[in-house]
């Protein structure tokens, strides 16, 4: 099975993160629901992990590896606070909507 | 080359009913689609512990966060009513970002030597061996010896964010015990009582 | 008892300790009553009087040897009784063990079981256990005594108390005793079927369970009766009684003891047995309208809707004349205070309660109570007397009569009563047989004949002498509805108000089409009216005709809308009786589904119209005000209450009368099956004289023929009282409507047909 | 800390005892196959006996109805035909309903009875699905004319009489618009009568 | 390929019946245990019971609440089936002559597999309590949620040790390593700690929060009926055997024979063990009665997690040592 993918040019790959990466900030963009943002924040983190493991395929150097593991990790601590603020906001506010909330407006 | 295509076509289709779901629960489903497809994508690129992490972490924890703040913040089923999206603009400014990201990844794949299969027996590995690619001993060797300041530094990025999130959402109402808490209580009731004049 | 009685008068003696102070004469029974301490009777009854058969109420008097019977010992000056302790005990004991020597001890089977008075005192007084070893009698167990009674001999204790109530009181003298010793049983004399209005009464009196009633037998026990105290509105006399009800059907009626103003303790079985159409299968329970000939069910809202739409439009095309209601003598006084209101709210003022022949209900200034026609010396009646009118009524005058009173009576065309009797032929005969030294003459008039109401009136009334009037119409509450003005010419509590059209000149409009919109609330015009061919012309000319009612009557089936009514025994309310007493009615059973009582047809009709009616509270106010207005300014055989008809021209042939019977009528008597026994026959009665000109005897079938109708298949009867000239038959009756032939009109005898040929054929 | 050892104990021995009561004899009896005795005065389903010329004893006196604590049985009493006699003297029930689902089968009925018509059986077994086949009428009550005239309780063998174990097949051939055609116990006399004759 | 299918089809055939009479003796010893007969009627001692209940699950009408979400309503069953079955690719049974294991794959990082598939697995109960519309199934998702992420983070330590013992991934490899000495002795701290959080992990008295029936009806399944119910309900029991397999594969053994009783083949002493495992479960939940929330995370946060931890730490030492 793995051999299947043997032969894929890189380049592919490159086309396919950038596309997952374009998705995502199109919705982290477009969304006013925090939760669909973040998850589109998480598409585009999955998207510079995919580009990092393949780059560490290519080159057989388990670097990019080591920095995909580390993005997985920091990406567990960010969606961990931002739901927390999400939670937070919606306590405070009783709704989510990111244009509605302008606390920090004064 | 069809395994490739099929895959790519699903992690494409998830990430966009990820971010178009009208409900957030669809996006989420989606992207345990997703998830799912990128962690075959890195096993097969010899990404073994990275594939079981994307599983465990991303689905299993990270995922599992959005589901229960969609179940706290919506119990009903209908979608938090929102306004509309900023649609016109977005995709414009995204291309933009995408296109710089993609003449980035596209030099870098320039120099990139092709993929070639790695010659062994067994294509992922004996197990524990740290010399062979891709292997959780190979990973496990990286980054307890070689990349240990990273790993270190991860680990206290993790324990600030678990402090943070405690402090943000946690209960900030100072602890007191549930008999002096009912003291207090009654002592509370029996000043307003006087107060009252009843 | 309503003035203080003189010291002299009063007796004190002790009963169980107790100090007494009673009249002089008053039986140790009624004095006990008084502290409340019940002393044990069969054969004793407060209205009949002592006859110390039975010997059960014994009780120890000091100084006396041996026990005393308490219910004919008249109380004495230092009496001491006492009602209780051993001797007292020892002798009831024994009493109650001969007794029920031969007394069958089949209680679960027997129908007075559970309010049997030896049941009570025999588990209250008696042993336990009996000393007789012998097999008790055997006796006949369902002897038929009669339409109504059955005879169980072997209960039967011989306390008399049946016997005497058809002596004393109805004064019919048909029960006796027969043979005697153990043998002693209870039979008529002639061994004909005991049958007269008063039968269920023995029934209440028997002690046991000798005498049952034929609709009560084995129907139900005491325990499951619901009982409600009401009035009873079959007759004008409005008898206080309690309705028994099982299973959303009423089971029998029985007389409410201490009602000494108006029933005397009694009822009449037409009160009594007129109780099975309440369950009757012919009730109507839908409204029904007429479309293309057929009656089809309907809606209570569209059925209103309908009435309102043509009132309305009959208003608006020729304006309030054109519409009339009629009825009121079986309403209650709320019924038809609401009726008259709403009426008038319209208005309207075609409205009138005389359906049938009473023209005049209310007796005027000079009407007295129930308890002063006893006391009257002498009683004279014009028209028909109370006896089939008002039976209850008839009970008083029997007890006048039995204290002394002259009962006259004035051209009777009825049968002589059973009691002592004087017939005149005219009004001055009967002022001239009235005894000089009468100071209260009572003066009953059935309400027909306002003109010989008047000749009487001024023939008896004179200086010295009180003079009491008494009015015994056909209907329930006729008297009711002209205090709350079911009147073409008065409102409420006989306020005079604009003069409408009474039920003649109604249907004289209805005949000549000026009649759109004709609302008929519980009466029967179409069988009761006196001439009953116009009247049914009339109805049917009226182009929208709503009947209240609970079965298909003549009436009802010639309406275009037919609502279905509340019963008597569904609804309550309150009356004015013939005496002017106002009596309260209760629902003792709620209606079935889908009937409305006449006070909510109204009401939903008052909606339907939009008109603003008075709140229950205010109708109640307005009720009670109109109920107790005096009669002011109403004279007896007003000329106001006088029909409009014209009187039959004169021919040949024989001159029709029509009378009363308590059993004959429409709705509820022809819907009554438990009762088709005591429905009388459609019968003629001739004079000797003209019985025997035409070859009639007794027995013999014969069709009257008159001006536009004829009355087939009558039984003819020879009656010694009627003078020659006249032949009398029963109105009312369903399946031979007197009411074919105008009243008064002349008819020829035809077809007929030998009792004795028929027989042989 | 003792405390939470304590509990540990108690865990340990709560698992001792569920473990010793696998090995406990079952005291379940297995209903329909196997019956258990009842005692001879067992107040079951009630029922209307006969005299032995055939006649109801039943004669409508309503005592069993007024006794009753539970308002449960209706009695509407007739008379007697002359020609056709129901049951001996002038008055017969007419109707007669128990109402069993309101029943508290205390027998008092039992005992008010003046003639001993009504008894209750041993029978326990009558289930339905329909409230309205709870209330039995005198065609259900009664003992059929040709299957005796029914047991007194004084007379009833020890415990459940022998054809009780044969409900389950008696009652499907109850037809349910009708009710029973009879009794349970008559309709397997008169079975058992008809095997005899054939 | 084919003998990849029809492994799989074999072992899926094994896990339905063992599924099948688990319940039924889940049922039956439970029985005993309270003084009761269990299921008898249908067939010889009831035998035929869960053919009668998989006939009723199979005809019983489907229900959808109109509040559902009809889509992921209809997931919720497959998510939590798919990775209950999922699991069973990587079980070894037994192993051949030449230490090639019993099993569909044999992976490499099995154990992590394993941690992955299971971590999915939340999923069905959450998705499906959240989906079914109504109050009672949400609560139990909810609940069902936090106490699976709780209760997973003492049991991936609990693996932890072994893992360090064994010093492979491999579950073939793990079961190797115990052929002298079975790691629930060396590791009886983390044993303890695996059995409580088996428990909690598979929702089984006295963990049974997510369908708590006397607070919640039925937990996060309660608006579920037919086959949809029931395939949470062979998820929960499929489940419950992979960990009573992981128990034996990680502490007891394996296949591995105990004092020496070779001659009987591995694969008995390994059903021998599971069953034993599975007994436990059942004996469990006849014996204790259900926690209370906030005691069951205080337990799963307070005590377990620092116990683990430092059956962790302590384990360490004594590999470093060595």
């Amino acid at each position: 099975m793995a051999t299947s993918f043997a032969g894929v040019p890189i380049f592919y790959y490159e086309a396919l993160a950038s596309i997952l990466f374009f998705i995502g900030l199109t919705g982290a963009i477009a969304r006013r629901n925090p939760l669909v943002m973040l998850m589109s924040i998480e598409l585009m983190f999955n998207a510079a992990n995919l580009a990092f493991i393949v780059f560490a395929r290519a080159w057989l150097n388990n670097a990019g590896q080591i920095f995909a593991f580390l993005v997985i990790t920091v990406a567990a601590a960010e969606a961990a606070i931002a739901l927390a603020i999400v939670v937070v906001v919606f306590r405070f506010a009783q709704q989510v909507d990111v244009d509605e909330v302008r606390v920090l407006h004064g | 080359m069809i395994p490739f295509w099929i895959i790519a076509a699903v992690l494409i289709v998830s990430a966009l009913w990820t971010v178009t779901a009208r409900k957030p629960i669809y996006s989420v489903v989606s992207l345990l689609l997703n998830f799912a497809a990128l962690a075959t994508t890195y096993l097969i690129l010899h990404a073994e512990f990275l594939a079981v992490m994307q599983i465990i972490v991303y689905s299993g924890a990270i995922l599992m966060l959005f589901v229960f703040v969609i179940a706290l913040l919506n119990s009903g089923i209908a979608a938090v009513v929102l306004g509309r999206d900023r649609v016109p603009v977005a995709p414009a400014a995204a291309a933009a970002l995408a296109a710089v990201a993609f003449v980035a990844t596209a030099i870098a794949a320039a120099h990139a030597p092709a993929i070639a299969p790695i010659a062994t027996h067994s294509p992922l590995g004996a197990v524990g061996r740290g010399n062979v690619f891709g292997s959780i001993g190979d990973f496990g060797q990286a980054l307890f010896l070689s990349r240990l300041l990273p790993f270190e530094i991860t680990a206290l990025i993790l324990m600030v964010a678990v402090v943070g999130v405690v402090l943000l959402a946690g209960d900030l109402t100072p602890y007191v015990p549930t008999r002096r808490r009912a003291e207090q209580t009654r002592r509370a009731l029996r000043e307003a009582i006087l107060r009252e004049g009843k | 008892m309503s003035s203080a009685p003189a010291t002299s008068d009063l007796v004190n003696l002790t009963i169980d300790g107790v100090p007494v102070q009673v009249r002089k004469g008053t039986l140790l029974v009624e004095a006990a009553k008084l502290i409340k301490q019940e002393i044990p009777v069969y054969c004793y009854h407060t209205k009949l009087g002592p006859a110390g058969l039975c010997r059960v109420c014994l009780v120890e008097v000091e100084g006396m040897p041996k026990l005393q019977i308490g219910c004919n010992t008249p109380v004495a000056e230092g009496m001491v009784v006492r009602t209780r302790g051993e001797s007292v005990e020892k002798g009831r004991a024994m009493v109650l063990e001969l007794l029920l020597v031969n007394h069958p001890l089949d209680c679960p089977i027997c129908d007075k079981g559970g309010e049997c008075d030896l049941q009570d005192y025999a588990m209250a007084y008696g042993r336990g256990s009996s000393d007789l070893a012998d097999p008790k009698t055997s006796k006949p167990k369902a002897v038929d005594l009669g339409p109504t009674i059955v005879l169980d001999e072997e209960r039967c204790v011989v306390c008399q108390r049946c016997v005497r109530f058809d002596d004393l009181i109805a004064g019919e003298r048909q029960l006796v005793l027969k043979d005697r010793g153990h043998r002693d049983m209870i039979a008529t004399a002639t061994g004909d079927p005991y049958r007269h209005n008063f039968t269920g009464n023995v029934t209440e009196l028997c002690p046991v369970g000798a005498l049952t009633s034929k609709t009560y037998r084995f129907k139900s026990r005491p325990w499951d009766l619901k009982r409600t105290e009401t009035s009873c509105t079959q007759c004008s006399v409005g008898c206080r009684m309690n309705v028994d009800v099982r299973r959303e059907t009423v089971l029998r009626t029985m007389s409410v003891e201490g009602d000494d103003a108006v029933s005397d303790w009694w009822l009449c079985d037409r009160g009594r047995y007129n109780v099975g159409y309440v369950d009757a299968p012919g009730r109507i329970t839908q409204p029904l309208l007429r479309r293309d000939g057929t009656f089809v069910q309907i809606g209570w809202d569209d059925a209103f809707a309908i009435w309102a739409k043509a009132i309305r439009a009959a208003l608006d095309a020729r304006g309030p004349e054109s519409i009339a209601a009629l009825g009121g003598g079986r309403l209650t006084n709320e019924e038809a205070y609401l009726l008259a209101r709403s009426m008038r709210e319209l208005g309207a003022k075609n409205i009138d309660w005389r359906t049938g022949r009473q023209r005049q209900a209310t007796p005027g200034s000079s009407g007295g109570t129930l308890l002063d026609l006893e006391r009257a010396g002498a009683i004279v009646t014009v028209g028909e007397s109370p006896a089939q009118l008002a039976p209850v009524m008839d009970l008083r005058v029997r007890k006048a009569v039995r204290h002394g009173a002259r009962y006259i009576r004035v051209a009777s065309h009825e049968a002589p009563p059973t009691m002592r009797h004087h017939d005149v032929p005219d009004v001055a005969a009967a002022a001239a047989a009235i005894p000089a030294n009468v100071t209260r003459v009572a003066l009953i008039w059935d309400g027909v004949d306002s003109t010989l109401a008047r000749a009487a009136f001024a023939a008896l009334e004179r200086d010295g002498r009180t003079l009491l009037t008494y009015i015994s119409g056909e209907q329930g509450n006729a008297r009711g509805a002209e205090a709350m003005g079911v009147l073409p010419f008065s409102g409420p509590g006989y306020h005079v108000a604009d003069t409408g059209r009474d039920f003649d000149g109604i249907c004289a409009d209805a005949l000549a089409g000026k009649i759109d919109v004709l609302s008929i609330f519980g009466a029967n015009p179409a069988l009761n009216a006196a001439d009953g061919a116009r009247v049914r012309g009339a109805l049917q000319a009226v182009g929208f005709l709503v009947v209240t009612e609970l079965f298909m009557t003549e009436t009802a089936k010639m309406a275009t809308l037919v609502l279905p009514a509340a019963g008597a025994f569904e609804k309550s309310g309150s009356i004015v009786n013939l005496a002017g007493d106002v009596l309260p009615t209760a629902a003792a059973l709620a209606p079935p589904g889908g009937v409305l009582s006449d006070f909510e047809i109204v009401a939903g009709l008052a909606r339907a119209l939009e008109i603003a009616l008075p709140d229950t509270e205010e109708i109640e106010r307005a009720t009670i005000a109109a109920a107790a207005a005096l009669p002011v300014g109403i004279a007896f055989g007003d000329e106001r209450f006088a029909g409009t008809a014209k009187e039959p021209a004169l021919g040949d042939g024989l001159r029709l009368r029509v009378t009363h019977h308590a059993f004959a009528g429409g709705g509820t008597l022809a819907n009554d099956e438990r009762i088709a026994t005591l429905r009388p026959l459609p019968e003629a009665a001739f004079s000797r004289a003209d019985a025997e000109r035409l070859g009639i005897r007794t027995g013999d079938y014969v069709d009257l023929v008159g001006p536009g109708g004829t009355m087939h298949d009558l039984l003819a009867e020879v009656r010694e009282s009627l003078a020659p000239g006249e032949v009398v038959t029963i109105a009312g009756l369903a399946d031979a409507p007197a009411n074919a032939l105008a009243e008064r009109s002349r008819v020829r005898v035809e077809n007929v047909r030998h009792a004795d040929a028929l027989v042989e054929a | 800390m003792r405390k939470h050892l304590f509990n540990v104990g108690a865990i340990l021995q709560g698992l001792g005892i569920t473990f010793k009561y696998m090995f406990v004899r079952r005291p379940t009896i297995e209903y329909p196959s196997i019956k258990k005795q009842h005692a001879p005065r067992f107040h079951g389903l009630h029922e209307l006996r006969r005299y032995a010329d055939g006649k109801e004893r039943c004669i409508g006196c309503e005592l069993c109805s007024s006794a009753c604590p539970a308002n449960a049985i209706t009695v509407i009493g007739a008379e007697n035909a002359p020609d056709a006699r129901v049951s001996p003297g002038e008055r017969h029930a007419a109707s007669y309903e128990i109402d069993e689902l309101r029943c508290i089968f205390c027998g008092l009925c039992e005992e008010a009875c003046p003639t001993d018509a009504i008894v209750l059986t041993p029978r326990f077994e009558m289930a339905d699905y329909r409230r309205g086949a709870f209330v039995y009428s005198k065609d259900r009550l009664l003992v059929p004319s040709d299957a005796g005239v029914g047991t007194p309780p004084d007379e009833r063998p020890n415990g459940i009489p022998a054809d009780l174990g044969r409900v389950a097949e008696v009652k499907s051939t109850m037809n349910v618009d009708r009710g029973y055609s009879a009794t349970h116990r008559g309709e397997v006399l008169k079975t058992e009568r008809k095997g005899l004759a054939g | 390929m084919l003998i990849v299918l029809v492994k799989s089809a074999i072992l899926l055939l094994v896990v339905l019946t063992t599924f099948a009479y688990a319940m039924l003796f889940e049922r039956k010893i439970m029985g005993w245990m309270q003084l009761r007969p269990g299921p008898n009627r249908v067939g010889p001692w009831g035998l035929l019971q869960p053919a009668a209940d998989a006939a009723k699950l199979i005809l019983k009408e489907d229900l959808t609440p109109k509040t559902a979400d009809p889509l992921i309503y209809r997931l919720a069953p497959f998510i939590s089936l798919l990775t209950a079955f999922a699991v069973y690719a990587i079980v070894p049974f037994g192993a051949n002559g030449d230490g090639s294991p019993w099993a569909i794959g044999d992976v490499n990082a099995g154990i992590l597999f394993l941690m992955a598939i299971s971590s999915i697995g939340v999923y069905g109960i959450s998705l499906g309590g959240w989906a079914s519309g109504s109050k009672f199934p949400l609560l139990g998702a909810v609940r069902g949620t936090a106490q699976m992420i709780s209760y997973e983070l003492s049991m991936s330590l609990s693996f932890v040790g072994v893992l360090m013992l064994a010093g492979t991934t491999s579950l073939t490899g793990i079961v190797n390593a115990q052929e002298r000495v079975w790691f629930f002795i060396p590791q009886a701290l983390g044993f303890i700690i695996y059995v409580i959080t088996a428990v909690a992990e598979t929702n089984r008295t006295p963990f049974d929060l997510v369908e708590a029936e006397t607070e919640l009806v039925g937990g996060f399944h309660t608006e579920y009926s037919g086959l949809r119910f029931g395939s949470f309900f062979i998820a929960e029991y499929v489940n419950m055997l992979t960990v009573s397999c992981i128990a034996s594969l990680l502490f007891l053994g394996g296949w591995n024979a105990p004092f020496g009783l070779t001659m009987i083949p591995g694969i008995l002493w390994f059903v021998l063990k599971v069953g034993a495992f599975m007994f436990f479960y059942m004996w469990l939940r006849a014996t204790l009665p259900r926690f209370r929330y906030d005691r069951l995370m205080t337990f799963g946060w307070k005590v377990l997690l620092p116990i683990a931890t430092l059956n962790l730490v302590a384990t360490a030492a004594w590999v470093a040592l060595h």
